[in-house]
């Protein structure tokens, strides 16, 4: 269990995500921290949510009583449809990723690299459960923004000069939310742009073994 | 969450069609051919296209008006034997012409749409369509590499859209629709009806409305659907 | 247009040819002389026609005004539904071609060798219309059978020892009718089966270009 | 011209499965599974198969029945990290696991139904997923080949047939099923509702009939489907 104060700031973060989604957009939420985007989405703003087990306009999670036990996201849990829903077998699903139709991937991950490369689906000798649609994802959706812990439960950077782990798409990530802070992926490196509330810019640099471009600007807080 | 609103009126959407650029058109025969997008196209005069269609139409009807216009420069089809218009300037070099067994286009416009660089196939192998493409071995198997398919547009015909751009077609009408549906960096469909989001039955939706940019309501429907010996 | 007698051989081939028809087969019908087939199937025999414009069981052609606009067949012409029709996009259409669920394809000829190689789609400077679907039909029914008149207009032969035009595909044929014979494509060679009443072996052997084996046994007539 | 019947009873379809085969399982999660094959085919006890299947279930549940029963060799797959058990024989080698990403499993299935010999994509270039795959230019652009997959039998899940076959699912149950359904020799699918031919609107069929060889009524069904906390 994350402390109290690491759950708020985790619950920041994930508001935070959350405007980065501009009106119009198709948009996947991965597994885990990103799929708790959802709940932050204003009403009033056109986004259509695409899971890949085939289902394109997505809603709110499904309490047990309400759900439909054929109506499930690709973490398998229950959805609701929105006016405009439509379902598609598999093929369709991936064609809409690998075809240029997916604006924008939320996706947790194992390590980032300062460049971009994103390793989230395999830590050999310990976890091999396949990697599912993350590798279409991460390596053609237009947008691959990483939700993250910053450091792991050992407390070491997730954020890295260079992934030791197998890698699921090379220089795919633009963008980092983690509960410390947002990074961005430039061609001159990582850029940091805002730090979570409470926060000071050395304890950010700190946490992350890859180096870190600070803007000359007052960083907003978020 | 609600979806985004996808319609617009037909001359904005063509507008958008520069010289030069290549455009799947749907349709087999009559049946789902954008007839009145395709008029749209002609007034609108883009030259030099490149045009993706399983057949040529029938002289006087849907093609070819473009080719009676001058404004097709290449054509990507399947058989065209219905136009003699169009053979005519086939042959006489006026016009290029791709021909590719029918199956074989479906798959490789599918294949541009799904986001793959081609198909392997041992169709036509040793027949003249063959002509000009690479081979790869697989499994012991020689196969003919069939490069998928991309457009600039596609114009579509749907029976029915809502206005996020979920299509549903009917009966033989839909043929290449759905696929060039997935295929093109803009997606123009006309409709013959429009109905709110959340009226389409979302199992019986043909093309995701992700795929799809632009929604016309057509106002009547093309003469070209008329039920007449031919 | 045919002669009297002539239509009447060639209204007894496809009489014929409709036999060859098993039930619970999925057919198609090629346009020309074959589409001419539906007519003679009997109702009571569960039999599935395929149109490679996306349909799959097909009833009779229509008239003008009972047509439906938006119900065609490959070959233009207005048709039916039956019960159990469905509707599938090109690329599901021709998946059952190549896929092998199509039992059988009855197809037109300019050409057809004794080895079964068939020339169909083109005549070099004088007939480029295009392939349509006619490759994959041949290359990949279960089982090809052409109608042709056994000579052309000029009384040349249709059965022919090699093709001179080019090739749809390459010993795909297993059975020929035209309006004289019934004519099997074997590993030794043509093979008489049957002919048209009010012909003899002799007439036909005349008129074939390929060499014909007749069997020994009484030839039977259609 | 009427269509031909094709349902069936469970234990006639399933006893076809001979040892070694190949066996497609639809299904993305639950929805879709065919619980009730699953189950017949672990009675029946056919040995040393090969599962294709997009994940393989939780414990205890569908394809892990098959494992626990030690009926399988090998299984192509996407993802098994819901089945713990999966993930245990994997590691001690009892059984093979070929991974694939998600979106070209099914693509190399529906290549299979296609009748192609595989496909071409750029898909998990420099990873560990491209070892051992061959390699072929195209347009400039290195790719992998991905071989088509096919399978003696598929086993699918329906939510409505008719007697010939056509086959609709809803929801999500959609899936891997009409994919497989046209990738295997001999296809079985088992469905929730059975209908007259005729019954079903023949523009909202997702599997057309005659890709489909047995149909079987389920009389329950499986307890997989209720809806719980997972």
């Amino acid at each position: 269990m994350l402390s109290s104060a690491k759950a708020k700031m985790v619950a920041r973060m994930i508001a935070r995500a959350a405007k980065d989604i501009e009106p119009g957009m198709v948009v996947n939420l991965g597994i885990g921290l990103p799929t708790q985007v959802i709940e932050h989405l204003p009403a009033d703003i056109p986004i259509c949510l695409h899971s890949e087990n085939g289902i394109t306009g997505i809603g709110s999670a499904l309490s047990m009583d309400k759900a439909d036990r054929n109506l499930i996201d690709a973490g398998g849990a229950y959805v609701s449809p929105v006016p405009g829903t439509c379902y598609m077998d598999s093929s369709v699903s991936f064609a809409l990723v690998r075809g240029g139709r997916l604006d924008m991937t939320m996706l947790g991950a194992f390590e980032v690299a300062m460049n971009g490369d994103l390793a989230n689906w395999k830590i050999p000798g310990r976890f091999t459960p396949g990697a599912g649609g993350g590798m279409e994802l991460a390596q053609k959706a237009k947008k691959v923004i990483v939700l993250t812990m910053h450091q792991d439960r050992k407390g070491r950077s997730k954020i890295v000069r260079k992934c030791t782990l197998p890698i699921t798409a090379y220089g795919c990530v633009s963008r980092i939310f983690t509960d410390m802070a947002v990074l961005d992926v430039t061609p001159d490196g990582l850029v940091l742009r805002e730090m979570a509330k409470g926060l000071s810019v050395d304890e950010i640099v700190k946490a992350t073994d890859a180096p870190l471009i600070i803007p000359a600007n007052d960083m907003p807080f978020f | 969450m609600k979806l985004p609103n996808k319609t617009t009126i037909i001359d904005k959407a063509i507008v958008q069609i520069p010289d030069g650029a290549t455009v799947m058109l749907g349709g087999f025969g009559v049946p789902g051919t954008p007839f009145t997008l395709i008029e749209e196209l002609v007034q609108h005069g883009a030259k030099n296209l490149t045009i993706i269609k399983n057949d040529a139409n029938e002289t006087g009807m849907g093609v070819d008006h473009l080719l009676e216009n001058g404004q097709v420069k290449k054509l990507v089809s399947t058989h065209i034997g219905l136009n003699t218009h169009a053979v005519d300037l086939m042959n006489s070099g006026k016009i290029e012409v791709e021909f590719c067994p029918q199956g074989i286009l479906a798959e490789r416009i599918r294949a541009g749409g799904a986001g793959l660089q081609g198909i392997l196939t041992d169709i036509a192998i040793g027949t003249d369509l063959q002509d000009g493409k690479s081979r790869v071995e697989i499994k012991g198997k020689i196969c003919i590499v069939e490069p998928a398919l991309r457009a600039d547009f596609a114009l579509l015909h749907a029976d029915t859209a809502d206005h996020f751009g979920n299509l549903a077609y009917v009966a033989t009408a839909r043929n290449f629709n759905p696929l060039m549906a997935m295929a093109a960096e803009t997606v123009i469909a006309e409709t013959e009806h429009l109905v709110p989001v959340g009226a389409l039955n979302p199992n019986h939706i043909h093309t995701p409305g992700p795929f799809v940019d632009q929604v016309v309501l057509l106002e009547k429907l093309s003469e070209a659907y008329n039920v007449v010996q031919r």
